[in-house]
């Protein structure tokens, strides 16, 4: 096991260094010089060029982008443009909140998902099997924004049930229940397209097991129903579901730049947002490495639990 | 090129024996499959699917090849067509070595010898009429065209009882034995004068096998056909080869004519084999089972010396150390194994 | 009904009628799709939407582009079927010119994503060796990216224009085409009927395009419906950010942009209504029908 | 064997009628089925594939996939009670317990997430009410009985671990568990070579004689049959065309079918210049022939066989066959 | 003149009523006052902020020596009056108030306002105040509580540049100049100023407290504190006030509306110091004919863009100059919807129709491209109006938008890469032409359109320098008539500026440049 997380974790290294030279040279190859827009166009030339120097502007892009990552690897992902404060501080602040909002809204779409999809797999063709499977349907197809748009525009605004944003209620005391209150709307919306995804794939796969030769197995030992779709098929079922978490990551993490300008929570997708709009490179790179982990991370812990689900594999 | 060859060599008595020149001869053939591992992926092992197999097929014959699940039938059978390149040793068709010929220079070889797959299902391809599963051959060699070409395979189906006017449809549309028709059909298209059979019954039910069987004997007659036919059923091998190699682990154990070793079969493995064999009669009495301990070692790790010592009930110290070469013990019938005589290879 | 040949004698019985009728496969394939209820409705609503699009010159009543400021955000009448915009727009005609536009970013996004794909996952899948490691790393870093953080900084710092951003989707989302025909290539290359082929002696690329590609067709045509609905969605994604295709270009995406407005939302419910709507009936259909062309180009059907 | 005992059938089906339909229409893949086991007994199945052989194993245990498949009619007693109109609930006692079964597939038959041991203490603990100690105690030493030496270990590993062999030896651990009155043994070596068959032919003979069970096997293989079973019914497209004791079928075997089925594969034991074989394919069960099912196929069709479906005549001493021509014979 | 009475203010009724009865019994004390805005700040150094979330903290935590008030009239505030100025205009004496402290306690004096006004000709301040400063020859105390300053050149200007925040020389006085920028101890982690409320947290991402100071020089503010509370967009802002969880949000233009319809909120508004407009590249040949540049604007019909697009919460302009100015002249030529007209100066200038309905000239068409930021919904619809409008006299647009940086980085020196641009001007107080219009500032500065008229030139040249209000007021009307001639943008309009209050709000002043005004006087209804 030691050996194959090693191996593993290798293997995560050249992609991330990959990633890290592209979106580099993107952000090198862009038009003009970022760090110079949020400079007085009326300042002296001594001055802009100090200030070009402070950040590190004026050495050539592979020197660049050497610093930058020997900077990386010691946790310094240098200075925001226009908070000129350490990117990591700037994070740190924010990353917190993303992945509460990721982790709640993980666990509301497995909540939901998987044992919807357990159910359609042992009734299927009927009428909630139908039912779950257009509004899985529907669930993919909604623009995220949209749907959150309009959950604020009903249950919040109209209804009044849930804060219109933000994490906590102003000066109130720190409450579990007041968090959550802030976080089911924005982690709804967030969860949404997964919990829609997952509750197909947990379908289709217990269908698939459902359908093995061992359930009859089972079936032939007299265990009753339920021990043999949760004891026999679950455990096979939800090994390709592992899968799709790692793959709902990378989305959600992607979503969270939507839900969290609208609802305004304070994480990195909007922090994100902004950065682009104020071209604040050295925190579009950040968050874009972190990006990159989580998702690498996500896919490192698939195959892990994937491992442990399953003898068969090897390590 | 027999000069290459060394001296007590089981290929020169073959040749020897036989009326004509072998129309495939097979030497020292290996054929190992990498196995990748490690932290760097690294190739860490083989698996020897083939090991070290020398014999030859003459013209006109049925060469069967017997052995368990895994033994590397199916592995020699491809790499004999070089869908597999051989690891080492060598492939003479006809007088000519085919063993390293590239891929391009492959085209004539291609058209003599042509191979009948197991699964009915996978052999067709199913978006394609069986019209064009049997053009081409035509295709891929350039021959006919337009109507000749048609003609052909209207010919070719009848051949092997099928109406022609059913070359439109698709092969889901047919059942297994039709399907394995087909299959044959195709591999005749070219005219090979070698055809390797592997397992073509395999998949069929008993009242459908024997249909098969009968057609490869009637093209064997009329075409002059040689088979080199891959099986597992000991009956079906008995029923339809001149000669029989068992093997074991890609190794050759016993390789004699048909009745020679149904009847004093001399290999432990063989023997076992031949006892396994459910009676055909409630009333047989057979001599005990030999049961055979334990299972196949993976061919990735196989036992040192011969290669059978871990299940044979006669193994000694000596096979455990040496592995046995291929000898003759009787006319033309041949024995990897140290109970017969004395062999000089060391491991 | 007997064969003429004397070879085979025992063969009477092969008979037209123990196979049943004749099916082809276009045939087998469309009914499949035909059973499954979901999969017409979202042919259907798909076929109407892509044809209203493209007649849309002739259907529209208004020109889409044709502002009129005193008639901002009318609701929906007998002459703005579907109310008008903020600049006094038609809806109506402006969804179905924005249908164009959404629907060509959708499949030029999907064509260029699933020829790279399908291209590199074959090569991948049928060579094996160095060029299937030199792929798959590639692929492993590439969908590794965070991608729509990539997308927003590239449409963000390079101006948006359709073509950008439709080259943008394609070369961040080819990696799940490569990965599924690679893994259909490796399969369907250990098929006997394509070792049949190389005992025929047919070239390497024959073999690809004729014996295994057409089999590897259904999960790929399967994916590249999804995949549209999915371009769509992600250009209102980054509509939504000011990032799509920019006006007055109509896209479906863009429509909602200016309909974000709260004061659209509360008293113009028509103008965010009906380009999210289309958006989400699109994708919607798009989503069922690939879901039935899943299950009706099933190899399986075929295979036993 | 037979003679001195008592005869009350263990098991007896009669008329089994199983279906499945598709798009709405009846496939009688299994259509008037009856057959008779008892304690000690081994009824041999055969029939070519398709011919409805796992479908009426299923029907025993009622573990016809659903929806789909559904009893049409028949009963099936058991030790007295008819399984077919037991509560679901009470099935649950029966399975695994009083019957048990295991598959063709041993590769595909075990939970490969789930231990050796957990899977075969999971009956006892269900049917025996073990406690989980005493299960895995109990497992390992069935283990033994079918010969495995490590048995110890066995329990801990996953069947992935194992060759086909000892996984179909794990299978039939587990059916013997409990000690069943019945089992039912669905092709139990189709899947596996000559040798290890060989292996399990024989732990399946020592098992008979210690057990007492009375035994299903379904085998397509007439070694097999030859070698194991005590009575055989033959059956072709979801019918039973032949059935008598195994002797009397080898011997004097009756029905078109099944003579041809013994011509057509060849003997070890014999030089044939040529095989007999039957022409034609199996009927699928949508286009089953009006008449005989054997019809389309049959060397000696008459123009009945067309119209008419024949009855099971009784030809000899326990020896029923399903053939217009014994009625021909009759007359 | 006339600046302040354009200002007005629409309340609703029902807020009316509480806040009349409420105005009897005197401002309450107390409460928390809740501002929600999208915008976070990055400093709360008034020497190096740009943006204006910053500004607004600023507002609130520091003090200058005058701050302009909403009649745009300079007014004394930690100076007990208006400058003293010598008769050259170069010696400017401010007299402090002695009752002045820092948050820290620390008492306020001249040598806080020397230190923090040396900074600026200071070679290392690297700052975005440089060009303010440059007539800034020295500052000196005099005494404990004055301060004189020193210009190398009389500067009109001036009187409105002594509204900086005073740096409390006690802990910023050991650092060097060129570190203070980054100074985050400061700056951004604890800002020291002697404005009205201090500095209490900043929870980043979320909001940011201030906490009313008691010994504030006018006496302890009503508010107990005011917290900004940040959003992810202006439509947040806007549901938090309407559900009651915000008391100010500056509202959008094309959101008044909603906010109007919102029961008993305030909508405070007044006419932004600001003007929108179109400006035309003049380094494309296209542009260069002053007869096209007045017939583009007499295609476009300002007042119904006005009336639709704003409903009406803007005044249609015609010079680069803000109605509230001192400065502001309506004598200048106007350029109004005249589509007959605009072709016949089209015509003039030697532009035919094509084939296709486009003017072409030279076999050149009469097509370009409209660039605005895609961040203003307002102006990026100006564009694509701007379209329709033009098309009738045969000209062809093609709207562009671009994310903001990219959009400043192609129309600022070096590219000045467009054809024609929608944006905006925030103008300062002091109506100085000189950045936008001399022909000097096109190499480096902020005459992106490169116009150049050396009769504009020579007025603006020293107009600053004239310390007459109304002499200077004359000579710029000069300038607003040749600039409203030339037409080298068509000026759009002077926008409003909305701000929502809830109903508990009491003594808010609205101001036309800067969002918190004289936070001290706020009161909330309890
Ligand atoms: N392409 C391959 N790559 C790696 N290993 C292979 C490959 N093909 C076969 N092998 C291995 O080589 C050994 C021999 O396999 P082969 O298919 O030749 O056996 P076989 O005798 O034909 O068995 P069967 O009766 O099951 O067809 C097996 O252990 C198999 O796993
Ligand atoms: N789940 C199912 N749904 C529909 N048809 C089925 C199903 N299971 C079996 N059948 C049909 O029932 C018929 C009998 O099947 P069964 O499995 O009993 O055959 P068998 O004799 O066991 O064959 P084999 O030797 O291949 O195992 C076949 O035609 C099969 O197609
Ligand atoms: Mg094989
Ligand atoms: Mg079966």
């Amino acid at each position: 096991m030691f050996n194959y997380l090693l191996r593993r974790l290798i293997t995560v290294i050249p992609i991330l260094l990959g990633i890290s030279i592209i979106s580099f040279a993107i952000m090198q190859a862009a038009p003009g010089n970022p760090a110079v827009m949020t400079m007085d166009p009326t300042i002296s030339a001594e001055a802009r060029a100090r200030q070009l120097e402070a950040l590190g502007l004026n050495d050539p892009i592979p020197v660049q982008y050497v610093k930058w990552l020997s900077g990386v690897v010691r946790g310094d992902f240098g200075l925001s443009y226009t908070q000129r404060r350490p990117v990591m501080e700037m994070i740190l602040e924010r990353l917190p909140n993303t992945l509460l909002l990721m982790l709640v809204a993980t666990i509301l779409a497995m909540l939901v998902s998987i044992p919807i999809g357990i159910y359609q797999a042992r009734k299927r063709g009927s009428a909630l099997d139908y039912g779950a499977t257009v509004f899985s349907f529907a669930g993919l197809a909604m623009p995220n924004f949209w749907l959150a748009m309009m959950l604020i525009m009903l249950l919040s605004v109209q209804m009044g049930w849930f804060p219109v944003g933000g994490v906590s209620t102003l000066g109130a005391d720190f409450s579990i229940l007041d968090r959550l209150h802030h976080l089911i709307l924005p982690a709804l919306v967030l969860a949404t397209s997964d919990m829609a995804a997952l509750t197909r794939y947990t379908r289709s796969s217990m269908i698939d097991v459902l359908n093995q030769d061992y359930i009859r197995t089972a079936r032939a030992k007299g265990l009753v129903e339920r021990t043999v779709v949760y004891r026999h098929g679950l455990r096979n079922g939800l090994i390709p579901i592992v899968t799709i978490f790692a793959l709902m990551l990378p989305t959600m993490i992607g979503g969270s730049v939507i839900v969290e300008t609208i609802f305004s929570w304070p994480g990195i997708g909007r922090m994100f947002i902004s950065a682009v709009f104020e071209r604040d490179y050295p925190v579009i790179m950040a968050i874009t490495m972190i990006a990159a982990v989580l998702t690498v991370i996500g896919n490192l812990i698939a195959d892990i639990c994937y491992a442990l689900l399953d003898p068969r594999i090897e390590y | 090129m027999s000069d290459s060859m060394p001296n007590n060599s089981p290929l020169q008595s073959f040749d020897a024996q036989g009326q004509a020149q072998p129309l495939l001869r097979v030497e020292n053939l290996k054929k190992h499959f990498p196995i990748y591992g490690g932290l760097l992926k690294r190739q860490i092992g083989s698996v020897k699917a083939v090991d070290d197999i020398s014999f030859v097929v003459r013209p006109g014959e049925t060469l069967g090849l017997v052995g368990e699940s895994g033994c590397g039938k199916s592995s020699l059978g491809r790499t004999l067509i070089r869908l597999y390149e051989p690891s080492s040793g060598k492939i003479v068709f006809d007088g000519h070595d085919v063993s390293n010929l590239p891929e391009s220079k492959l085209r004539g070889f291609r058209q003599q010898v042509q191979m009948v797959f197991q699964d009915p299902y996978s052999s067709l391809n199913p978006r394609k009429t069986i019209a064009t599963i049997l053009s081409e051959p035509f295709a891929a060699q350039g021959l006919y065209k337009g109507k000749e070409r048609l003609e052909r395979i209207d010919h070719l189906l009848q051949r092997v009882g099928l109406n022609p006017s059913l070359k439109n449809r698709y092969p889901h549309e047919f059942s297994g034995g039709q399907r394995q028709r087909i299959g044959i059909a195709r591999a005749l298209a070219l005219n090979p004068k070698l055809i390797i059979a592997d397992e073509p019954v395999s998949a069929l039910d008993v009242s459908i096998q024997s249909q098969v069987l009968n057609i490869l004997e009637d093209l064997q007659d009329e075409f002059k056909l040689t088979y080199l036919f891959i099986a597992h059923d000991l009956a079906v091998v008995k029923h339809i080869s001149d000669r029989i190699g068992v093997m074991y682990l890609g190794k050759m154990m016993e390789l004699a004519p048909k009745r020679e070793l149904y009847s004093s079969p001399k290999h432990p493995y063989t023997q076992a084999l031949l006892s396994a064999v459910p009676k055909a009669h409630p009333d047989e009495v057979r001599p005990d089972r030999i049961l055979l301990k334990g299972d196949l070692p993976s061919p990735a790790n196989p036992p040192a010396g011969c290669v059978f010592h871990t299940r044979c009930p006669k193994a000694t110290e000596q096979c455990r150390q040496r592995t046995p070469v291929l000898q003759e013990v009787a006319n033309d019938h041949w024995v990897a194994c140290h109970l017969y005589g004395e062999t000089t290879s060391e491991q | 009904m007997t064969s003429k040949d004397s070879v085979i004698v025992d063969q009477p019985f092969v008979a037209q009628d123990q196979l049943g009728s004749h099916r082809p496969l276009w045939r087998i394939t469309l009914t499949k799709f035909w059973q499954n209820r979901l999969a017409v409705i979202g042919l259907v609503l798909l076929s109407i939407i892509i044809i209203s699009a493209l007649l849309a010159p002739w259907i529209a009543p208004h020109d889409p582009n044709w502002q009129n400021l005193r008639m901002r955000l009318q609701p929906p009448s007998a002459e703005f079927w579907l109310g008008t915009d903020h600049l006094g727009r038609d809806i109506f005609s402006r969804l179905l010119f924005a249908g164009r536009v959404s629907l060509f970013v959708g499949f030029s996004a999907m064509l260029g994503a699933i020829t790279i794909g399908t291209t590199l996952g074959a090569i991948a899948g049928y060579y094996g060796g160095r060029v299937d490691a030199f792929i798959m790393r590639t692929v492993d870093v590439v969908i590794s990216f965070p991608s729509i953080f990539l997308l927003i900084t590239l449409v963000a710092i390079f101006q948006p224009s359709i073509d950008k951003l439709i080259l943008s989707f394609a070369l961040l989302s080819w990696t799940g085409t490569a990965r599924l025909v690679r893994g259909e290539f490796l399969t369907l290359k250990q098929r006997e009927y394509v070792l049949a082929a190389r005992t025929l002696g047919m070239s390497n690329m024959s073999i690809i395009f004729r014996q295994i590609l057409p089999n590897a067709m259904g999960p790929i045509i399967v994916a590249a419906t999804l995949a549209v609905g999915g371009f769509i969605l992600a250009e209102s994604a980054l509509s939504f950010l000011g990032l799509g295709v920019q006006p007055p270009t109509a896209s479906w995406g863009n429509m909602l942009t200016n309909a974000q407005s709260l004061n659209v939302f509360r008293n113009a419910w028509w103008y965010p209504t009906f380009p999210g709507l289309m958006i989400f009936i699109t994708v919607l259909s798009f989503n069922f029908v690939g879901d039935g062309l899943r299950d009706a180009l099933d190899p399986k059907v075929l295979e036993r | 064997m037979l003679e001195p005992k008592q005869y009350r059938p263990l098991l007896s089906v009669n008329n089994l009628r199983t279906s499945f339909f598709r798009k709405g229409v009846e496939l009688p893949v299994v259509d008037d089925v009856s057959f008779e086991v008892s304690s000690g007994e081994t009824l041999a199945i055969v029939g070519e594939s398709g011919s409805g052989k796992s479908v009426t194993s299923l029907s025993v245990m009622r573990l016809i996939p659903s929806p789909g498949g559904r009893i049409m009619g028949g009963e099936v007693l058991f030790d007295g009670m008819d399984l077919t109109m037991l509560p679901e609930k009470r099935m649950y006692d029966v399975r695994g317990n009083e019957i048990a079964m295991i598959f063709q597939d041993p590769m595909s038959s075990l939970n490969p997430v789930l231990t050796i041991g957990e899977q075969i203490a999971e009956s006892l603990r269900l049917h025996k009410g073990l406690s989980k100690g005493k299960a895995m105690h109990k497992a390992i030493e069935i283990l033994r009985t079918v010969g495995f030496a490590r048995a110890a270990e066995i329990v801990n590993e996953y069947p992935h671990q194992l060759s086909g062999g000892m996984r179909q030896r794990v299978m039939i651990a587990m059916a013997m568990s409990c000690n069943p009155k019945l089992l039912i043994a669905d092709e139990p070596t189709t899947a596996l070579d000559v040798t290890v068959q060989a292996q399990i032919l024989d732990l399946m003979q020592n098992l008979k004689k210690e057990f007492n069970s009375a035994i299903i096997l379904i085998t397509h293989d007439l070694g097999v049959v030859a070698e194991l079973a005590d009575k055989v019914i033959v059956m072709y497209a979801g019918k039973v065309v032949e059935q008598a004791s195994v002797r009397e079928l080898f011997n004097n075997p009756q029905h078109p079918y099944t003579r041809g089925l013994m011509q057509s594969v060849p003997k070890l034991d014999q030089d044939e210049d040529r095989l007999f074989s039957i022409g034609g394919n199996v009927p699928t069960p949508d286009n089953f022939p009006k008449g005989c099912r054997f019809c389309t196929r049959c060397p000696q069709v008459m123009p009945k066989c067309h119209q008419q479906q024949p009855e099971l005549i009784k030809v000899g001493d326990n020896h029923l066959s399903r053939c217009f021509l014994h009625e021909a014979a009759d007359v | 003149g006339g600046g302040a009475d354009q200002a007005n203010t629409t309340t609703n009724n029902q807020a009316e009523s509480v806040q009349s009865s409420e105005a009897s019994t005197g401002p309450a004390q107390g409460g928390n006052f809740v501002i929600a805005t999208p915008g976070e700040p990055i400093t709360f150094n008034e020497l190096y902020y740009q943006d204006s979330a910053s500004g607004d903290v600023i507002s609130m935590i520091h003090a200058g020596l005058i701050y302009i008030d909403e009649s745009f009239e300079v007014q004394p505030f930690i100076a007990r009056e208006l400058p003293t100025i010598s008769d050259d205009g170069l010696q400017w004496t401010y007299h402090l108030r002695e009752d002045v402290k820092f948050h820290d306690g620390e008492q306020l004096t001249a040598e806080d306002v020397v230190f923090t006004y040396s900074i600026f000709n200071h070679p290392d301040y690297s700052g975005p105040r440089v060009s303010d400063f440059e007539l800034l020859d020295s500052v000196v105390a005099l005494d404990p509580f004055t301060v004189q300053f020193t210009l190398t050149e009389p500067s009109a200007k001036f009187a409105t540049q002594a509204g900086y925040g005073i740096l409390p020389k006690h802990i910023l006085g050991e650092v060097p100049v060129a570190e203070l920028g980054d100074y985050r101890a400061y700056n951004v982690e604890r800002p020291i100023g002697a404005g009205p409320f201090k500095f209490d947290s900043w929870t980043r991402g979320q909001n940011l407290v201030v906490r009313a100071f008691d010994d504030f020089f006018l006496g302890r503010p009503h508010l107990d504190s005011i917290t900004t509370r940040f959003v992810g967009d202006q439509n947040a802002a806007i549901l938090l006030l309407q559900t009651g969880q915000a008391d100010y949000v500056i509202v959008p233009i094309n959101e008044v509306e909603t906010v109007r319809a919102i029961p008993n909120v305030q909508l405070e508004s007044t006419l932004a110091l600001r003007y929108d407009y179109i400006g035309w590249n003049m380094r494309n040949p296209l542009f260069q004919d002053r007869r096209v540049r007045q017939a583009l604007t007499h295609a476009i019909d300002r007042q119904e863009i006005v009336e639709t697009i704003l409903n009406d919460n803007a005044t249609v302009a015609h010079a680069p100059v803000s109605p509230l100015s001192w400065a502001y002249n309506d004598n200048v030529p106007q350029f109004n919807y005249d589509v007959e007209r605009a072709k016949e100066l089209l015509a003039e200038a030697g532009w035919v129709p094509g084939p296709d309905g486009i003017l072409v000239k030279d076999g050149k068409r009469f097509s370009f491209e409209m660039l605005s930021n895609d961040g203003n919904v307002v102006r990026r619809d100006i564009g694509v109006i701007a379209q329709q409008y033009l098309r009738q006299v045969g000209i062809e647009v093609r709207p562009a938008q671009m994310e903001w940086g990219a959009f400043i980085e192609r129309i600022s020196p070096p590219n000045y890469n467009f054809d024609s641009v929608v944006l905006a001007w925030g103008l300062a107080i002091d109506p100085d032409p000189q950045a936008i219009w001399h022909s000097s500032e096109i190499e480096q500065g902020l005459n992106q359109i490169s116009y150049s008229n050396p009769v504009v030139d020579a007025l603006i040249d020293g107009n600053v320098s004239i310390m007459d209000q109304a002499e200077r007021a004359e000579r710029l009307g000069k300038v607003w008539y040749a600039l409203a001639e030339d037409q080298p943008y068509t000026f759009l309009y002077y926008p409003q500026v909305f701000a929502g209050l809830s109903p508990r709000v009491n003594g808010f002043t609205q101001h036309a440049r800067v969002d918190v005004f004289k936070p001290y006087q706020w009161w909330l209804a309890q």
